[in-house]
């Protein structure tokens, strides 16, 4: 097992997957002489050439509606978005088209694609650049949404998500490129559709996903230990479709669960997440489900603004707390 | 130049679709069909002359008002109607209706909704035929409307810069719903904004079939020999309303009473008989025979039962080893259906720039 | 008190907005000569000229940001969109202008605009065009939400709208166009953010809005009343903000909620509500908060289909008996 | 022509600029200023000829690439950097950083960070304008890969169609982040694309500021005379990379010193010398003076606080009866800040296009 960086893990499972399926394409902005803005695709150009890792104009619509239509007539494209933020631009041919097509064409045909890009905050980047939308798009159905916490988990699921025959949209962390991790050697792949403990614990259950793994939840989670406070880390990594079982088993353990996101907390995933748990897991609760979500603000650009807007351990640390009744 | 057999498929072909569209709209009328249904009366001469200069592989797409587009390339008129009725022996199996209409079989990729989001999905399938080396040509038609879409310039300007097949056929009907398209374009004649994207524009009169016919052949040769894209303009008018719906009191009777004068059926129907290709006799059996077509096809959609209740929850997602559907094989049996397969190995030989070393490009993350 | 039309109470209250204010104008496809595509705008044109009716090209992007540019110049644009399916295509301009500028511009500048027309299904109109997407714009700090279900609420809340210096996402039913009810004669506003109790009840609560309120939940209601069970029917009417004291009212009083919605119930906006009241009105819960909502699929064309994807009465009435444990 | 005055005025301001921007990225260098950060230098011509063209009561809005833009409008340069460095005292109080300034007082409408966003921004902004029957151009900029955005698509026809006094001002700095604008325009000459629009396509030296100053000049004259929108294509170079944290090597050294040779500040120096019309001892006194103004700013920015933490919840929604935030007065007490106040009643008189009676038009519901 290598220790690699999570931008280098995105890059091995994107080489592999071309190397393994010429019908694969990248198409984004920079991606293919500037190897990425984020260098998830460098020397990706040198290996597979102009025609498979493509420069694109920045026309988000256009260039995303493209690969939908690649995938329709037997390709596999990976789209990548610059950052999430700018997808919005492309929502439409995301949500009407891609998300539909199956559907409207009565199963005659698929769309295998994958958009890909960073989510989330970038670090003092303002309100426009430093939005989490995970919630946006799980809300669709004929989509499948990942967002990947830790390098093993990023590139064996980029893996699956390129040769999944769905559209699927892969959420990075934008902060997360530089995070080392250990990634097995070779083909690696993890299912769609499983969560990850990444702590066991009795006392309490997080439930997370992305930036929010390492970067808040785990360290939280070893602080709450030292209080003698033992925490279960729940990671989703994928979205949609959620783990529900996994949810459910961990709920039964603890009883009490505290659910963590880097977005915002109105209408957000999180909530989705509570709502299951108290509805399905009821009986098993012994507190309501605790929250722990971006401000619902806009972005600041300010570096105090900004700490105090996202989720921090300390908030982390007072959830959980809350929801033992200490 | 078209021959007298080609000229009187033409014939046939609009025939048949003037009469299914008579007859979804009396459907219509009797709530049988339901929600938003636009009918291609009047234009028939665009698709029909632009699918009988296509070949068997190329590819077809269009917006919603897509009847049509799939009935002149050979799909089942029945099954058509079916889907118009809802019904489980429709293409779709009733979940798409008269907006989303697919007929993969006869390279008919949909029937879309939103308005100029046919535009980019072209370009990807023509991206996917280039990209396999295919000789094919991917024709999408939108309306005058849609051309105000930034969807369009976003992806007229990739096409033409990597001179994708594609054939770009705005059908300017002159009004988007009940707008005069002068009215909300700074510039109508919308072939004239090609050079903008280094694009080839044309036009042509979409009343007369066998223009759009020759024009068509000539340019889908040009795109196959690899010079790009092209759109063409083709000069058309509904007779009805925007949709069923619409009394589009917006026009005058005048107007509408000189544009029926174009009547493409009319028109073609003139100058067989004029150039005595045919004889009115002859014409009126083309005629009882695609009226039979359709009845069946009411017939067909009438005696259709409803798609199972449980279907609300199939071809959502694909599920592992899941096959795609193929509706005459599913509905009528058929055997002779040929369905598209695309290699999943072979050598990606398309250039789309020169390379150049990557090396020269900066190794950190920036933006 | 007249009684009209849902379609026509959102003409007076455009008519008397602009008669008011001359920097009210009104921009979106068909709203001027073709009095709208359902007629919301007739006769706006004759009254108040080519200025202030404007049918725009199909470019919801560009003349959504347009609305957004005249709204921070002064002005106090009305943007209707054919349907918030469409207006997907211009969602960047809602989200990342209009409802980013007074943070970005540390308050020098306010937004003024209300982006509104048709959600939900519309009867018979496939996947495309029959989505209810509430819970995409309530994620936004920055927006606020609106989706009346009475014709008297439409009137009162659309002049609130005009008049809030905030950008307000406005979303009509587009089934409700037709339906008719008691509007207070002359000018009549609704403060946004007020729930309203459209029916008092003791044994459970239906929370919900739009056209959810008259065509399922209220008849839900009357059915399960000659059960002997007492519903109280709270209606949202704003999204966002949200009524969360009303909400806690009615559940302190009936101990039981169901939450009733058109659109998909993952990461909808049901959940949100149902997260908040699990959260926050825990300790006068009975039982877990009851969900209604759109299926999980793509809507589909056929007559039984679309009927069984939608909310329904006996939906309703069984989830209610559901949180009753009857 | 410019007179003397005038040109020293431009020479002072593109100094300004260019000291400002240079401070700017060393402090970046201290992490004092963090995140993006896009620099301006090399491209200075075109906002000084620009601004000096203009009235006061003009607008101005561009992308993220924002600095100079305020700047050389008179904004306070210890603010813009304080808004550089996230503080208290910025124009935005820190929420707004590099990307994201705006100077309301001085007519400059941000700083948006979404490639293209500003275009329709832009037109709604000349629409209120000509719908209150001002006197007033809007300017917007914006690069050139902006160009194969939509949205500049559907806005350009609306400018167009609607005559709106608007002059876009695409400033070709040749990239795209790291892409050469040639290879992914299919016309990277982007004025040439206006007459898809029928409307008025112009380019210009971009590094030379009397040509930009003589044609924007004719340009908003035209404007001002009801004529519609502007295309102005203003041909310049980036000297640093796209921002901070690009090292630029897609571009080669010899490319970057050519430009380089194209320095709009040299260039004017030069040609205030041979003319005569000032020294080399005065012009050095020009820059010790603006080198003065720009090391205030940074001592301005340095003693500045950070907003303080409840700020986080300020700026979102307007509260009723919340006033707006006018930066001058509230960070330096100003008393002499002009800021904007528009008319609650006033008539429209503006006719968007010629009145014909609304009876034509369908009563029925449709689309
Ligand atoms: C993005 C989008 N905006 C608006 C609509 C509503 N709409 C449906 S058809 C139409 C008019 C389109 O006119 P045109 O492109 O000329 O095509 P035609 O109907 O004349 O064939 C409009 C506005 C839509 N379906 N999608
Ligand atoms: C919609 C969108 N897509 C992508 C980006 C990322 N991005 C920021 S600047 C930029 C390049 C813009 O180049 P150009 O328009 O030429 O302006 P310049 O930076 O040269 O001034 C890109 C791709 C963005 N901010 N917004
Ligand atoms: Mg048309
Ligand atoms: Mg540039």
């Amino acid at each position: 097992m290598a220790e690699i960086a999570y931008r280098e893990a995105l890059n091995q499972a994107l080489a592999e997957e071309m190397a393994r399926d010429p019908r694969v394409f990248l198409m984004g902005e920079e991606v293919a002489r500037y190897d990425g803005a984020y260098k998830v695709s460098k020397g990706l150009l040198e290996k597979f050439g102009s025609a498979r890792v493509v420069d694109s104009p920045i026309s988000e619509l256009g260039f995303g509606g493209l690969g939908v239509g690649a995938a329709i007539a037997g390709l596999r494209p990976v789209i990548e978005m610059m950052t999430w933020n700018f997808a919005i631009l492309a929502m439409d041919q995301i949500v009407n088209s891609a998300a539909k097509i199956r559907h409207m064409s009565g199963g005659q045909l698929r769309c295998p694609i994958v958009f890909r890009g960073p989510n989330g905050a970038g670090g003092r980047l303002s309100s426009q650049h430093s939005q989490a939308l995970e919630a946006n798009y799980a809300h669709f159905p004929g989509l499948k949404v990942i967002a990947p916490g830790t390098p093993a988990d990023a590139k064996g699921l980029l893996k699956s998500a390129i040769r999944d025959e769905n559209p699927v949209i892969f959420m990075e962390g934008e902060l997360l490129y530089g995070v080392k991790g250990e990634v097995p050697d070779g083909e690696y792949l993890i299912p769609i559709g499983k969560a990850d403990v990444k702590r066991e614990g009795t006392d309490v259950t997080i439930v997370t996903w992305s930036r929010m793994v390492t970067a808040v939840v785990l360290p939280a989670a070893e602080q709450l230990a030292q209080q003698g406070i033992s925490v279960e880390v729940l990671d989703l990594r994928t979205l949609k479709p959620m783990d529900e079982a996994a949810i459910a088993a961990s709920v039964k353990k603890t009883n009490r669960v505290v659910v963590v996101e880097e977005g915002w907390g109105y209408a957000g995933f999180g909530g989705h997440v509570a709502d299951f748990i108290n509805r399905e897991c009821f009986d098993d609760l012994d507190a309501p489900v605790g929250r722990v979500h971006g401000l619902d603000v806009n972005m600041a650009y300010a570096e105090n603004l900004e700490r105090l807007i996202q989720p921090s351990i300390p908030r982390v640390v007072e959830a959980v707390t809350q929801v033992l009744y200490r | 130049m078209a021959s007298t057999e080609l000229m009187l498929t033409m014939y046939r072909k609009m025939l048949l679709a003037r009469r299914f569209e008579e007859k979804a709209g009396q459907a219509y009328g009797l709530k049988k069909i339901q929600g938003f249904c636009h009918l291609y009366i009047g234009q028939e001469a665009v698709v029909v002359g632009v699918n009988e200069a296509l070949r068997e592989t190329d590819w077809v797409m269009t917006g919603y008002r897509d009847h049509v587009h799939p009935l002149v390339r050979g799909a089942d008129a029945g099954m058509l109607m079916a889907e118009l009725y809802g019904r489980d022996t429709g293409y779709s199996k009733g979940k798409g209706g008269s907006m989303h209409f697919f007929d993969v079989e006869h390279g008919f990729y949909g029937g879309y909704g939103i308005v100029g989001a046919q535009i980019p999905l072209a370009a990807g399938m023509a991206f996917a035929s280039k990209y396999r080396n295919e000789d094919r040509v991917t024709v999408c038609s939108f309306g005058d409307a849609a051309s105000n879409q930034g969807a369009l310039h976003e992806t007229f300007n990739m096409a033409a810069k990597w001179k994708l097949p594609v054939l770009y056929i705005v059908e300017n009907n002159k009004y988007g719903m009940g707008t005069d398209i002068a009215r909300v374009s700074s510039v109508p004649d919308i072939h004239k904004r090609a050079p903008g994207w280094d694009m080839r524009g044309e036009s042509v009169d979409g009343m007369d079939v066998l223009a759009v016919y020759e024009k068509v052949k000539e340019l889908t040769a040009w795109i196959r020999a690899g010079n790009g894209p092209v759109l063409l303009e083709a000069y058309t008018y509904r007779f009805r309303g925007h949709s069923m719906s619409d009394a589009a009191t917006y026009r005058t009777k005048e107007e509408v009473e000189l544009e029926k004068q174009r009547d493409p059926i009319i028109k073609l129907r003139q100058q067989l008989m004029e150039e005595k290709l045919a004889t009115e006799a002859q014409l009126e059996v083309i005629d009882e025979e695609e009226k039979i077509v359709v009845e069946k096809a009411l017939a067909f959609a009438d005696a259709s039962p409803l798609p199972p209740d449980s279907d609300i929850w199939t071809h959502g997602l694909v599920e592992d080893g899941e096959l795609d559907e193929k509706p005459r094989e599913r509905v009528l049996g058929a055997t002779d259906v040929k369905w598209p397969s695309f290699p999943t190995d072979f050598k990606v030989t398309w250039e789309l720039e020169p390379m150049v070393p990557s090396s020269s490009a900066s190794k950190k993350g920036v933006a």
